[in-house]
C-alpha cells in the first residue's frame, strides 16, 4: 500500500454568485475503488467534480494527484491529468453526429495533421459503442435525434473512449433504464479492475450499496463521513444525509379508485408507438414500464398535444375529445410533466418564479395583469412544499442544482390542478428526502382522486406507487398487471419480451 | 469693427460626409476659417440621416453658434432644422442643396438642372441627334439634385431622334454601382452609343465596365461635377470619356464661407447665388484640374 | 451563530449589490460621460442641451421598445426603419385628405399590419426572423416610394405644433416616449402575455408544452414592434415638418444596439426596458457629446465605436 | 427479416433524401427563377451576362464566406463593409509607394488584425458579438476616412488587368472566389479547427470542457472573416479601378442574408459552405434578373422582398 491516496481534494472552497457551494472539503479517494457520493440536492456534489474535471475554478483549497500538486484550471488539463467526467448535464452538440460528440477535439487525422479522416472516425466511434455493448446507435445521426437514454450511453461513451485514470459519472443512472444500467455497472466493474478511479454521484442508494467501494457523504457543501457500504445501511446513509431518518418510504394508501377519468383507444402515431389502448381511474396512480425507447414518452406526448396521434381517441370522463395542442389538454384538465427538463420543461434564463407560475398564468390574470401577491403567494407555497433550494423564488432557474430544477418543473405542474397528471421520470435527479415528499404528493394527489399516469424508469418507484402496471415494448402495450401480481422480474420479463 | 478678443463661432452642419464631394466642401470651409485666428468651424455630419441632422443644428445652436452653413446634400426639404435657426435668430447660408420649405438667409449653388441641359446639348450634338443613349441615375428616389440634372440633359435630348435608355436601379452615387449598372446595361444592348450619368463616380465606374468589355471605341461618357479623377479620365489620351460639368464644391464651400462672413458683419447678401457650371471637354480641361484638390 | 448571520446578510447585500451592478453597471459609465460633459462643456447642462438631448432620442427609444420586444422572443426586427418611412409619409400624405387623427390612426395601423405580417411568418411559416424582416425591409420601402417618390409635408399645422412641440421646457415627443418606457415595463413585467413573451425567448418549447400559444405571442411582439416603429414615424413626421420616403435606413441597427447595449441577448434569454432605456440614453448621450466637443467627423466615428465598448465593458456581468 | 430489412434501407435512404431536400431544396426555386430567365429574356443566357452574374456575386461570395465561419461560432460580423473600404483604399494607396504584391499583403493583413481585435473582444471579454463589430464597423470605417478622404487610384495597371481581368471569358475575381469556396468547404467539414468552429455554435460549454480551446476558434472565425473581407476588397479595387472611402456599406446585411437563406443559423448550430454559395447566388441571380427584365427600383425591392421569402420557404425545414 502507498501512504497517500492517489487523489486528495484538500479543503475545497467554491462559492456561486454568494452562494456557498463548497465549505473546505476535503475528499480523497483511490484507484480502483468505485467512490460514490451521495447527499441532497444542492448538496455540492457536482460542484465538487466539476472542480475536479476542470469545468469550474474553486476558490480556495488544493488538489493532488498521486502525491504531487496539480493544477485543473482548466478541462484540457483535467484531460491531460487521466480525468474525465459525465456531467449530470448534457454537454452534447445537438446538430453534429454521434462520432463526433464522443471524438470531439480528437478526431483522428490522416497523413495531413489537422485534416479529419472521417472514414476512420465513424469507424473508432462505433468501435468505442460496440466495445461499451452500447448498440443501436447509429453514429452518422445527430445527437439531437436519439432519445435520451441513448444521448446518455454517447455521453459515457465519450467520457470512457481515452481509458481514463479518473472517471466521473454524475447521475448517470438518472436517464437509463434497467437494461442499460446493467450495462453500464459491467463497465464499471471492468474499469474498476484496470485499476481506474470511479467517482460514481447517485441519489439511487440500491445502485450506490451496489457497486460502491466507499460513500462520501456531502451535506449543506461539508463533508459528513465517509462510510463503507458494508458497514451501514440504507437508514444510517440517509440519517448521514438529510439528518433524520425518513418515514414509509412509499407511503401506504388505500387505493380509493373511481370511476373512469381517462381512456385512451387505439392510439398510433407512425414511428412512435400503435394501437395503444388503456383507462386511468380518479384516484388511480397507473404506472407505465418499459424499455430505453418503447414509447412511453411518445404515447405521453400525444394524449397531451404535443405532438397530435395519428389515430386513435381519447376520452376524458366519457366524453370523446379532441386535443390539438398542450394548450387543449391544459384547458380539458390534462397535464404533463416531461420528461427532457432541460428541452421541454425549463426556461432556463427566467426565474424559478417565472418558471413555476408559467403553465397557470391565466389563474392569477385580470384583464390581463398578473396579481403578482397572488403569483409570489403560490410559487412560495410550491418553494416550501418540495423544498427548492435556494428558496429565492427570484433567482434564476439556470442556477440551480439538477434536482432542484427537476423540482421547479414539478412544481408548476402540481398547480395546474390537473384532472389528469401525467409524469414521465418525475422524480429523476430528486434526492430521496424530496423523492419520498414527492410520493406523498403523489398519493395525495391521487386520494383527491387526480388520476396519475406515472412513467418510470425505476423499478422500485413503479412497483412501489403503483395501483397497476401497464408495461410497453417497441411501441405496444404487452402487458398489465395489478399491483398484487407485480413484481421486478415478471416486469422486466416483460418489458424484455420473455413474458407473453 | 469687432471687439477685441471676440471669437466668431460658426457651424458647417453637413447632411453627409460619405463623399469626396461634400468631403470637399466642410474642407473648404476650414481652410477658409483657419486664416483668420478668432473664427472657429464646429463641423458635423448626420450620416445622412434627417433626423441627425436637425439633432446637429440643434446642437449647435444650443452651443451658441453665431451663424450656420448647412450642406444638405440630398436631402430634400428640413423645415424643423430652419425654423430652429429662425428662432435662434442667426443666419444660415445653403449650400449646394436649396433646401425647399423654410427660411433661408442665402444660398450658394449650382444650377443642377443647367448643367443636366449642357450635357444634354454636348450629347445631342456629338451624336448628331440620333443613337442609343444609356442613363445612370444615383437615387434614390426622392433626390431632386440627380433628378434636375437627369430632366436638364432630357430636356435637350429629347427633342431628338436620340433613343433614351434608364438603367433600371439606383447607381447609389458611387462607382461600383455605376460599374454594376453599367455591366448589366452592356449586356442588354448590343450597340450603345453615349452613357449619361448623374455624377462622376458612377461615370468612372461605368467607363471601366465598358473597357472591360472591350467595347470603348463604342460609346463615350458624361457625367457631372468636375471630380478630379473624371478630370484625369478626360485628359488621358484617347480616352471615352467626353464631358462633364463643373459642380466644383471647393469652390461652393469657400464662397458660402465669405457669404456667412459678409452676413456677420451686416451686409445684406443676394438671397440665391448661382455659381457657374461650365462645360468640361478635353479642350478645356487643363484648367479645372487641380492635382491637390480633394474632390 | 450570530456572527454567521450577520456575516449571511452582508454575503446577501454584496451579491445583490454584484447582481445589479452587472445589470446596471453602465449607469456608472454613463455617469462619467455626464460628468466629463459637464466639467468640460459649459453648454452641456443648459436646458436647451438637455430638452435637445431627450428630444434627440425620442425615435431611436419607441423603436429600441418594439425592438426589444421582439428580441425576448429570440428575434430581430429589420424592417423598423421602413415603417418609420411608412408610417411618417402616410401620416402627411393623408392628412391632405382626411383629419389628421384618422391619418394617425392609418399610419400607425400601417405598422401594425407590417407587424403582422412578420409576425405570421415568423410564427407560423417558421422562417428565419431575419430572413422575413429584411425580405418586408425592402418591400416596404418600395411601398413607400411607390406611394410618394417626394417627400410629403404634413399640412395641418396644428400636427406639427402639437407633436412637435413642448409642454413647458418638455418636448411633447419626449413625454410620449417617457411614457411608453415604463408601459412597456409593466406590460413585460406585470402581464401574463410580456411574461410569455419573455419566456418564448429563453425556451420556445417549453412555453408550447406549458399550454401558451406560442405563435400568437410571437405575433404580437412583431406587431409591437410595428406599432412602435410607426409611432416614432408620426413623432418624427411632425418634428421635421417633412416626411422623405428615404427617412430611417440605418434605424435598425441603432435600436438593436440600443437593447444589447442594455443587456438584451439576441436569440433570447435577456433584456428589459429599463436597460433599453440606459442603452438607448447612452447612445444619444455619446451623439450629443462628440458634437458639443466638435471632434472631427471621422474620429467622431471611432470615438463613437470605442466609447460603445466602453459601455459594454462595463456593463460586463461575471 | 428480409422484408424489414429492405423497408428499413428504404426508409433511411427516403430520409436522406428529405434531409437532402431540406438543405437543397431551395436549388428548384432557383432552378425555376433561372428557367423563367432564360425562357423570357434572350440576353440571360448570354456569354457575356453569366459573365457579369459571376463577377457581381464575387464581393458577396468572399465576404459571405467569412461571415459564415462567423455565424456557425454562434456570431455575426457588422464590420465586413468597412474592413472591405480598408483593405480597398489600402491596396489602392499603398501602391503607389510599395510593390503591389506587397500592398496586397499589407491590405489583407489589415483585415486580419481587425478580425483579431473582433475576436478577441468576443472571445476574451466576453462582448456581444453584436456590439462588438457594430464599434469596430464605426471605427474602421472613421479609419478609413482619416487614411484619405478621396478615393484612391490603384496605380499599378497590372494589378487591375490582372485581378481584375478574365481567363478567356472567366473572369479571374470569380475564379478565385470559386476556388474559396471549396477551400472554406473543407476547413469546416474536414478540418479539426473546423469542426471545432461548427462545434462551438451549437454547445460552446459542451466545446471547453472537450478540452478544446474555445476563445482560440472564435478568434480565429473572426480572422478569417476579416481575411476574406479584406481579400474581397482587394478585388473591387482592382474590378473598379478606383477605391472609394464610402464603398462597402450595407454589405454586411447581404452576406448574413446569403448565410441565412443558405440555411445558417444566426446564433450558430447550422449552415454550410454548400448553402452559403445557393444563397448567394439566389441574391446574385434576383439583382441581375430585377434589371434584365428592367423592373422599376420600387418595384424591385419589393420583388426582391418577395423572392427571398419565396426562397426561404421552399428551403423550409420541417
Ligand atoms: N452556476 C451557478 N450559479 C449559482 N449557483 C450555483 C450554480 N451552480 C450551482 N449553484 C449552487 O451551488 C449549490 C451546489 O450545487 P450542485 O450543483 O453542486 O449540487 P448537487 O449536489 O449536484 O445537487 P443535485 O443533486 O441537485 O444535482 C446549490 O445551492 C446551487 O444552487
Ligand atoms: N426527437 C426524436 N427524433 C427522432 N426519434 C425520436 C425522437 N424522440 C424519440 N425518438 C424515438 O422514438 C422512439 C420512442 O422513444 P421514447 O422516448 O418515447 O421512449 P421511452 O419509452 O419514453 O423511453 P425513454 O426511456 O428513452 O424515455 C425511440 O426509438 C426514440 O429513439
Ligand atoms: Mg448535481
Ligand atoms: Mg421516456
Amino acid at each position: 500500500m502507498r501512504k497517500h491516496e492517489y487523489l486528495l481534494m484538500q479543503d475545497i472552497s467554491k462559492s456561486y454568485d454568494g452562494t456557498q457551494a463548497l465549505r473546505g472539503v476535503t475528499f480523497s479517494a483511490d484507484l480502483g475503488e468505485v467512490h460514490a457520493i451521495v447527499g441532497e440536492n444542492g448538496a455540492g456534489k457536482s460542484t465538487l467534480i466539476k472542480i475536479l474535471s476542470g469545468a469550474v475554478r474553486y476558490d480556495a483549497g488544493q488538489i493532488l494527484i498521486d502525491g504531487k500538486p496539480v493544477s485543473l484550471d482548466s478541462p484540457l488539463h483535467a484531460h491531460q491529468a487521466g480525468i474525465r467526467a459525465v456531467y449530470q448535464e448534457f454537454s452534447l452538440i445537438p446538430h453534429l453526429t454521434v462520432t463526433e460528440n464522443i471524438l470531439l477535439g480528437r478526431m483522428p487525422h490522416g497523413k495531413l495533421r489537422g485534416w479529419v479522416d472521417w472514414t476512420a472516425a465513424h469507424r473508432r466511434a462505433q468501435d468505442i459503442l460496440d466495445g461499451l455493448g452500447f448498440t443501436g446507435i447509429d453514429v452518422r445521426t445527430p445527437v439531437s435525434q436519439l432519445s435520451v437514454s441513448h444521448q446518455q450511453m454517447v455521453e459515457i461513451a465519450k467520457a470512457v473512449a481515452e481509458r481514463p485514470r479518473i472517471l466521473i459519472l454524475d447521475e448517470p443512472s438518472a436517464v437509463l433504464s434497467q437494461e442499460e444500467l446493467k450495462r453500464l455497472f459491467a463497465l464499471v466493474q471492468q474499469l474498476k479492475s484496470a485499476s481506474t478511479l470511479i467517482l460514481y454521484i447517485s441519489h439511487r442508494l440500491n445502485e450506490v450499496f451496489e457497486i460502491a467501494d466507499r460513500i462520501t457523504v456531502l451535506k449543506d457543501g461539508e463533508i459528513v463521513g465517509t462510510v463503507r457500504p458494508q458497514d451501514t445501511d440504507e437508514g444510517r446513509l440517509i440519517k448521514m444525509m438529510v439528518g433524520r431518518t425518513l418515514g414509509e418510504f412509499y407511503p401506504k394508501r388505500e387505493a380509493k379508485v373511481g370511476g373512469e377519468v381517462l381512456a385512451v383507444q387505439g392510439l398510433s402515431r407512425e414511428g412512435a408507438f400503435a394501437d395503444v389502448s388503456f383507462s386511468l381511474a380518479r384516484g388511480e396512480i397507473l404506472g407505465m414500464f418499459g424499455l430505453v425507447g418503447s414509447g412511453r414518452t411518445q404515447v405521453a406526448r400525444s394524449i397531451y398535444g404535443a405532438e397530435p396521434p395519428d389515430a386513435g381517441e381519447i376520452r376524458l370522463e366519457g366524453k370523446t375529445i379532441k386535443i390539438r395542442s398542450p394548450r387543449d389538454a391544459l384547458q380539458l384538465g390534462i397535464a404533463l410533466l416531461t420528461e427532457d427538463r432541460k428541452r421541454d420543461g425549463l426556461v432556463l434564463s427566467c426565474s424559478i418564479r417565472d418558471n413555476i407560475s408559467l403553465a397557470t398564468l391565466p389563474e392569477v390574470t385580470r384583464w390581463g395583469f398578473l396579481n403578482m401577491h397572488q403569483v409570489d403567494a403560490r410559487v412560495q407555497r410550491q418553494v416550501q412544499e418540495l423544498t427548492i433550494r435556494p428558496p429565492q423564488i427570484q433567482r434564476l432557474v439556470r442556477q440551480l442544482s439538477g434536482g432542484n430544477q427537476q423540482k421547479v418543473v414539478l412544481a408548476k405542474w402540481l398547480l395546474t390542478h390537473a384532472k389528469v397528471l401525467i409524469l414521465d421520470e418525475p422524480t429523476r435527479g430528486v434526492d430521496i428526502a424530496t423523492k419520498v415528499d414527492i410520493y406523498h404528493i403523489m398519493s395525495d394527489l391521487a386520494d383527491q382522486g387526480v388520476g396519475i399516469l406515472l412513467i418510470s424508469s425505476e423499478l422500485p418507484e413503479i412497483l412501489g406507487m403503483s395501483d397497476r402496471v401497464l408495461v410497453m415494448r417497441e411501441g405496444r402495450l404487452v402487458g398489465e398487471f395489478t399491483r398484487a401480481q407485480a413484481s421486478e422480474e415478471k416486469l422486466l420479463a416483460c418489458a424484455a419480451g420473455l413474458l407473453q | 469693427a469687432m471687439a477685441q478678443g471676440k471669437v466668431i463661432r460658426i457651424a458647417m452642419v453637413n447632411f453627409s460626409q460619405c463623399c469626396p464631394y461634400f468631403i470637399g466642401m466642410d474642407k473648404a470651409v476650414k481652410e477658409e476659417a483657419a486664416v483668420y485666428r478668432n473664427i472657429e468651424v464646429i463641423s458635423t455630419d448626420a450620416n445622412g440621416d434627417a433626423e441627425k441632422l436637425t439633432s446637429d443644428v440643434e446642437d449647435v445652436i444650443a452651443k451658441g453658434v453665431d451663424g450656420i452653413i448647412l450642406s444638405g446634400a440630398w436631402l430634400e426639404a428640413a423645415p424643423a432644422a430652419l425654423e430652429a435657426i429662425e428662432k435662434a435668430g442667426i443666419p444660415v447660408v445653403l449650400v449646394d442643396r436649396k433646401l425647399k420649405g423654410g427660411n433661408y438667409t442665402s444660398w450658394v449653388g449650382p444650377d443642377n438642372y443647367g448643367i443636366g441641359v449642357q450635357d444634354g446639348q454636348y450629347i445631342a450634338e456629338r451624336l448628331g441627334g440620333k443613337g442609343l443613349l444609356v442613363v445612370l441615375r444615383g437615387g434614390p428616389a426622392d433626390n431632386s439634385i440627380g433628378l434636375d440634372r437627369t430632366n436638364g440633359m432630357l430636356s435637350v435630348v429629347q427633342k431628338t431622334e436620340i433613343r433614351v435608355e434608364m438603367a433600371p436601379d439606383w447607381g447609389g452615387w458611387s462607382s461600383d454601382g455605376g460599374y454594376k449598372l453599367m455591366e448589366n446595361m452592356l449586356a442588354k444592348f448590343d450597340k450603345i452609343d453615349a452613357v449619361f450619368c448623374e455624377n462622376d463616380s458612377m461615370c468612372l465606374g461605368a467607363q471601366k465596365a465598358i473597357a472591360d468589355a472591350g467595347r470603348s471605341d463604342e460609346m463615350f461618357l458624361c457625367g457631372v461635377d468636375g471630380e478630379k479623377a473624371a478630370l484625369v479620365a478626360i485628359m488621358t489620351e484617347g480616352s471615352n470619356y467626353a464631358c462633364t460639368g463643373l459642380n466644383n464644391s471647393d469652390q461652393i464651400g469657400r464662397a458660402a464661407f465669405h457669404r456667412l462672413m459678409a452676413i456677420l458683419a451686416g451686409a445684406e447678401p443676394p438671397k440665391d447665388t448661382i455659381l457657374p457650371s461650365p462645360l468640361i471637354t478635353k479642350d478645356n480641361v487643363i484648367k479645372f484640374y487641380n492635382p491637390d484638390s480633394v474632390f | 451563530m450570530n456572527a454567521s448571520l450577520s456575516v449571511q446578510i452582508r454575503q446577501r447585500l454584496f451579491t445583490r449589490l454584484r447582481r445589479r451592478w452587472a445589470d446596471y453597471g453602465f449607469i456608472v459609465a454613463f455617469v462619467i460621460l455626464i460628468l466629463i460633459a459637464a466639467s468640460f462643456s459649459d453648454v452641456f447642462f443648459t436646458q436647451r442641451n438637455i430638452s435637445n438631448l431627450f428630444r434627440q432620442i425620442v425615435t431611436n427609444g419607441l423603436i429600441s421598445l418594439g425592438m426589444l420586444t421582439v428580441i425576448l422572443t429570440g428575434g430581430i426586427d429589420l424592417s423598423v426603419g421602413s415603417i418609420v418611412a411608412l408610417s411618417a409619409i402616410l401620416v402627411s400624405g393623408l392628412q391632405q385628405q382626411v383629419p389628421v387623427p384618422l391619418a394617425i390612426l392609418a399610419a400607425v395601423a400601417a405598422g401594425g399590419l407590417v407587424g403582422i405580417i412578420n409576425g405570421v411568418l415568423v410564427a407560423h411559416f417558421k422562417l428565419a426572423p431575419f430572413i422575413v424582416t429584411l425580405a418586408t425591409m425592402g418591400a416596404v420601402r418600395g411601398v413607400v416610394y411607390v406611394y410618394s417618390e417626394t417627400p410629403q409635408t404634413p399640412s395641418d399645422p396644428t400636427f406639427r405644433t402639437l407633436l412637435g412641440g413642448f409642454v413647458g421646457p418638455v418636448p411633447v415627443a419626449a413625454v410620449i416616449m417617457l411614457i411608453c418606457f415604463p408601459l412597456v415595463w409593466s406590460f413585460l413585467n406585470r402581464m401574463a402575455a410580456g411574461r410569455a413573451i419573455v419566456a418564448i425567448g429563453g425556451n420556445q418549447e417549453a412555453v408550447r408544452l406549458a399550454g401558451i400559444n406560442v405563435n400568437q405571442h410571437i405575433i404580437l411582439a412583431y406587431v409591437i414592434s410595428g406599432l412602435f416603429s410607426a409611432i416614432a414615424g408620426v413623432l418624427l413626421a411632425a418634428r421635421l415638418g417633412i416626411a422623405q420616403p428615404s427617412v430611417g435606413s440605418g434605424y435598425e441597427l441603432d435600436a438593436i444596439a440600443a437593447c444589447v447595449i442594455g443587456g438584451a441577448v439576441l436569440g433570447g434569454g435577456g433584456g428589459g426596458a429599463i436597460g433599453t432605456f440606459g442603452g438607448v440614453f447612452t447612445l444619444g448621450l455619446i451623439d450629443n457629446l462628440l458634437n458639443m466637443f466638435n471632434v472631427q467627423t471621422y474620429y467622431q466615428q471611432i470615438l463613437k465605436g470605442l466609447i460603445i465598448l466602453f459601455a459594454v465593458l462595463a456593463r460586463r456581468k461575471e
